[in-house]
């Protein structure tokens, strides 16, 4: 029988169990070599993973020369997506448990303080919970449990989406506006003439955006060679020509820099000790 | 474009290979040049400022978590580290992530270490502050006001948070040099800050001062790189002006198409 | 020290107490003020109009409740335009779990306006994590990397999906978003099969988008909630872009003030303190 | 929405403001409930949104047990807690660098070469002078830019020295785009709050 054909039942299980055992068991023997060979491992291995994206990329599809060509990793970009999915999907809780050692420090040494961290607390367990529970119940006014019926339970939910998660987000966020007029009036300082160019493209862009500035131009033509001076043409203009001339310049060395930290990454030239997998000293 | 043609893979070749091969070469002991970068000969002068003034100094990396920016940050800070410790001024560094807490405050450790000052380093001054972006900042202000320092340093990642800092600082009358690749947080930098390393010049910046083979060789390929780009730039601007000027000569842009593009 | 951050606290409490009086006046007293839509926004309409009608169009939701301000009277007007020229649309999002959550409440509330269903009219995917590989996966086959909706019915049950399998049935993927995403969609799905791309994003990020613009490889910007508005001037409904305009107006010209008056005092205490020496 | 909603809504809304008067203990309570509910809403998300259809479903309804792999793979990440062991987390997370790094490399193919294709612009043209003069600054912007990020060799020949410093020129319209553009940004971010007290909380209405 095909190894991979599927399973079910008891057979399912012993399947797994003995995937698990053979994992854990290869981890065990690997966890045995010395630095050096865990290190050259993982150099294999990131070279090997690096190399999948790449030569499903450039090599071709097909060949001229020999008919019997076809790009073989093609076909496998369907499955490792979505293992990809699966496994980002295991490690989200990673900032979790995070956060939840941050908060469960401050609790038990009764920091001052801690009674926040008791709130995070609650509003993270009632969203998990009334979150899978709304999930996995109708919408419908038959009794869930604890003396709720499904409909509260859904309001429940509502509370915590609507009412805590959308409004705290956004408020917490919309501070920002606050801290740049503060900004504007207490540390923006036109010391240069560099600093001096850059405020002019900033009142132009901000001027141009909004119906007030727009106004201010509205006497000049609406076609022909003066109207390109309107506040809003003028805007669009700087926009898509002199600042994205900049931004598209800048881009290309950041692209070119990418290249080159890939290419570090790809052939294990990186220095550090998170790179050279050196034990952090106690 | 479901693959790459030929003309896009040599290009992508060609550069790969120019980077990795000065890399290499790097490592071998070749020495590369780093220009002079303005902002970094600030730093020095930054925290000769701090010392005439007795005034602490201060070094973040914002929201910065570990990873290659980071790192390249620290190399920074191992520098400020060497000369506060040097010239004994106090230095204090709030980071906004427990992984990279930990590598800096081994950094800042080593920097005192070299320079025979291992007693005068108090790690109280490296601090975990929370890694909500406005508790930080939060925090990051109140150390501002209540340390009086005379000098501020941002090097690493910064989003919206950069404002509220560079804000306090400059009301705070420090001396302030930055340099982050968020291409976004640059301009409030430029406001509120008096040196500013743009874009790119960060990662020179670090490879420059932490003399790192590995940096300077693929910040060498890295320029050369960047040469064959403008070098085809300008030649497809060329060409683009024959096809205007005799479009039965030049048929079309034979560089673009090359390119993938049309 | 004390009292020099005293000082310098009362300049605070007015900006801020400037910032709530102009947006709360003019949000109550709006000026109505006609906009009308820059080339950019109107090039993204017009590519939608352009769409054959039996193709999906993919919204892609990378956004959460702290850009709500920005994004989500962009996701409005867009939605609102996909029901009002009767195309089908599919609700996906990769980057925030939140995201295909708060657009599908956007949905939910315009679909009664417009009379459109949920399933027929459009579908919501939900969030899927890995990034990049389950971008390229979704290219290729788009039943079996989502697998099920949003309301956990089987994905090729849903009549909104009926005959879709991979990027050959979608007309076009608009990201509407508040964090770097484009790149990803131009890398994976643009530049490699040639979908057409709509880009919907935050302030910050608006500028940037140029280049992808004249490269061709986005038809459209929609730069946050000015963008918005100017998108339902052209497609012709009322909207929280547009009744926000007057309020944007305030602050950008509250702003520009503040910025030019710190400049004229410091200019000033420069002055009084050489004629001090002098 | 519901009334007891739009209620919980605005007093979080109104909770959370206290900050602009100072850092107070109404303020930091809200905030722990903020990261408490996010961090709980993406929990219960990636199980009913993921690991349910997306691995549970093949794993234990189809039979297909091989898909035992990604959550063995998943796990590892966590012995980053475990001084040990923690080669296997760095292990799988530069094995994920490395698959990255591959797709970097198609990235600068599909995002970049077209924009560079792009940058072929006639500067001398059979067309309208404005049309010339736009094409003429944008040369000139992108070549001095990326003129200024040379860094391997000193700036010292007049005609590099030139360029590079017309491009930190240039780069200041850039940046001052992005100023204008992220000043609108954040204002609409609080104007939607606003709106949200005013319309909602209050039941105002727009005269």
């Amino acid at each position: 029988m095909h190894p991979f054909a599927p399973v079910h039942g008891r057979e399912l299980w012993i399947y797994i169990a003995a995937a698990t055992a053979g994992w854990i068991a290869l981890f065990a023997l690997l966890h045995r070599l010395p630095l050096r060979h865990k290190r050259a491992l993982t150099i294999a291995l990131t070279f090997i993973a690096g190399l999948f994206y790449t030569l499903e990329f450039y090599l071709p599809a097909k060949s001229h020369w020999f008919p019997w060509w076809k790009n073989p990793l093609s076909d496998l970009i369907v499955p490792m997506g979505n293992a990809m999915n699966v496994i980002f999907g295991f490690t989200l809780a990673l900032g979790l448990i995070n956060l939840a050692m941050i908060h469960g420090r401050n609790i038990a040494r009764k920091r001052p303080g801690w009674f926040n961290s008791a709130a995070f607390f609650a509003a993270m367990i009632s969203m998990i919970v009334f979150g899978l529970w709304q999930t996995y119940t109708p919408d419908t006014n038959r009794p869930a449990a604890l003396g709720l019926s499904c409909a509260q339970v859904h309001r429940v939910y509502d509370v915590l989406f609507n009412g805590l998660l959308q409004p705290l987000g956004a408020t917490v966020f919309s501070i920002l506006a606050f801290y740049m007029a503060t900004a504007a009036f207490r540390a923006f300082r036109i010391r240069a003439a560099e600093a001096a160019l850059m405020m002019a493209s900033a009142f132009i862009v901000m001027l141009g955006q909004v119906p007030v500035g727009r106004a201010l131009t509205n006497w000049l033509p609406a076609h022909g060679f003066y109207s390109q001076f309107r506040l809003e043409r003028f805007m669009g203009w700087i926009l898509n020509t002199w600042s994205m001339a900049g931004v598209r310049a800048v881009g290309f060395g950041l692209a070119v820099g990418g290249l080159s930290m890939a290419l570090r990454i790809w052939l294990s030239l990186e220095r550090g000790s998170f790179f050279e997998m050196r034990e952090s000293k106690p | 474009m479901e693959h790459a043609n030929e003309f896009q893979a040599a290009l992508f070749l060609l550069i790969g290979i120019v980077i990795v091969g000065a890399i290499l070469m790097a490592r071998r002991g070749r020495a590369f040049h780093v220009r002079r970068i303005p902002g970094l000969s600030a730093i020095d002068e930054a925290v000769g400022r701090a010392t005439e003034m007795g005034r602490p100094i201060l070094f973040t990396m914002g929201l910065s978590v570990l990873d290659i920016v980071s790192m390249q940050a620290l190399a920074i800070l191992s520098h400020i580290a060497r000369l506060a410790a040097r010239f004994g001024t106090r230095l204090i560094v709030p980071v906004a992530d427990v992984p990279l807490y930990t590598l800096t405050e081994e950094i800042c450790r080593e920097a005192f270490t070299a320079e025979g000052k291992a007693d005068a380093f108090n790690p109280q001054d490296i601090m975990f502050l929370s890694d909500q972006q406005f508790a930080y900042g939060a925090a990051v202000v109140g150390i501002m006001h209540r340390e009086r320092v005379a000098t501020c340093f941002y090097f690493g990642y910064f989003y919206a948070e950069s404002l509220l800092l560079a804000e306090s600082g400059a009301i705070a009358g420090a001396v302030q040099v930055a340099g982050t690749p968020a291409t976004t947080q640059i301009p409030f930098f430029i406001v509120a800050a008096d040196y500013v390393i743009i874009g790119d010049e960060y990662y020179a910046g670090s490879a420059y001062l932490s003399r790192e083979p590995t940096l300077l060789g693929s910040l060498f390929g890295q320029d050369i790189g960047k040469g064959i780009v403008l070098a085809l730039i300008v030649a497809g601007s060329v060409i683009a002006v024959l096809h205007q000027l005799f479009p039965h000569l030049v048929r079309s842009n034979i560089l673009a198409k090359w390119l993938g593009a049309g | 020290m004390s009292v020099a951050a005293g000082r310098s606290e009362r300049p605070r409490y007015v900006i801020y107490a400037l910032l709530w009086l102009i947006v709360i006046v003019t949000l109550i007293w709006p000026i109505p003020s006609p906009m009308k839509a820059s080339p950019p926004v109107r090039s993204l309409h017009n590519a939608i109009e352009a769409l054959p009608r039996n193709k999906l169009v993919i919204l892609s939701v990378s956004w959460d409740v702290g850009t709500r301000g920005e994004n989500g009277p962009q996701t409005a007007a867009l939605v609102q335009h996909l029901f009002k020229s009767g195309r089908r649309f599919a609700i996906f999002g990769w980057a925030y779990p939140t995201g295909p959550m708060l657009a599908e409440g956007i949905a939910q509330s315009l679909s009664r306006k417009y009379g459109k269903r949920y399933g027929t009219d459009w579908v919501n995917w939900g969030f899927k994590a890995g990034g990049i590989p389950t971008l390229q996966a979704l290219a290729k086959d788009i039943p079996r990397t989502i697998v099920e909706d949003i309301r956990h019915t089987t994905i090729t049950d849903v009549p909104a999906m009926a005959g879709v399998r991979d990027w050959h049935e979608i007309g076009m993927v608009i990201d509407i978003t508040g964090s770097a995403t484009l790149d990803a969609w131009v890398a994976f799905w643009q530049g490699v099969y040639g979908v057409p791309l709509g880009y919907a994003c935050t302030g910050v990020m608006g500028p940037e988008a140029f280049p992808y613009l004249d490269a061709g490889q986005i038809k459209g910007v929609l730069n946050a909630l000015v963008g918005a508005a100017e998108y339902e001037a052209m497609v012709g409904i009322g909207g929280q872009g547009q009744q926000r305009m007057t309020s944007q107006s305030a602050a950008h010209v509250l702003i520009i003030a503040l910025i030019i008056l710190g400049n004229v005092l410091m200019v000033r205490d420069r002055r009084r303190k050489a004629g001090d020496r002098g | 929405m519901p009334w007891y909603v739009i209620f919980v809504g605005g007093i979080a809304t109104l909770g959370t403001y206290t900050l602009l008067y100072r850092e107070n203990s109404i303020s930091r309570f809200f905030e722990h409930v903020f990261v408490g509910v996010g961090a709980g809403y993406g929990f219960y998300f990636y199980i009913t949104s993921i690991i349910v259809p997306n691995w549970g479903k093949p794993l234990f309804v189809e039979g297909k047990w091989y898909w035992i792999f990604p959550l063995l793979i998943g796990g590892m990440y966590y012995l980053i807690y475990s001084r040990r062991l923690v080669w296997m987390a760095r292990m799988v997370m530069l094995t994920t660098m490395g698959l990255y790094a591959g797709l970097a490399f198609k990235q600068f193919i599909t995002v970049y070469v077209p924009q560079i294709a792009a940058s072929f612009k006639p500067v001398v043209a059979r067309s309208f002078p404005y049309v010339q003069f736009s094409n003429l600054l944008f040369f000139v912007t992108i070549v001095t830019v990326m003129s200024y990020f040379f860094f391997s060799f000193e700036h010292r020949h007049p005609l590099i020295r030139g360029s590079s410093r017309i491009g930190r020129w240039m780069l200041m319209v850039s940046f001052g785009a992005i100023f204008g553009s992220t000043v609108m940004g954040r204002m609409s971010l609080f104007i939607d709050r606003a709106a949200f007290l005013l319309f909602d909380f209050l039941r105002l209405s727009p005269r």
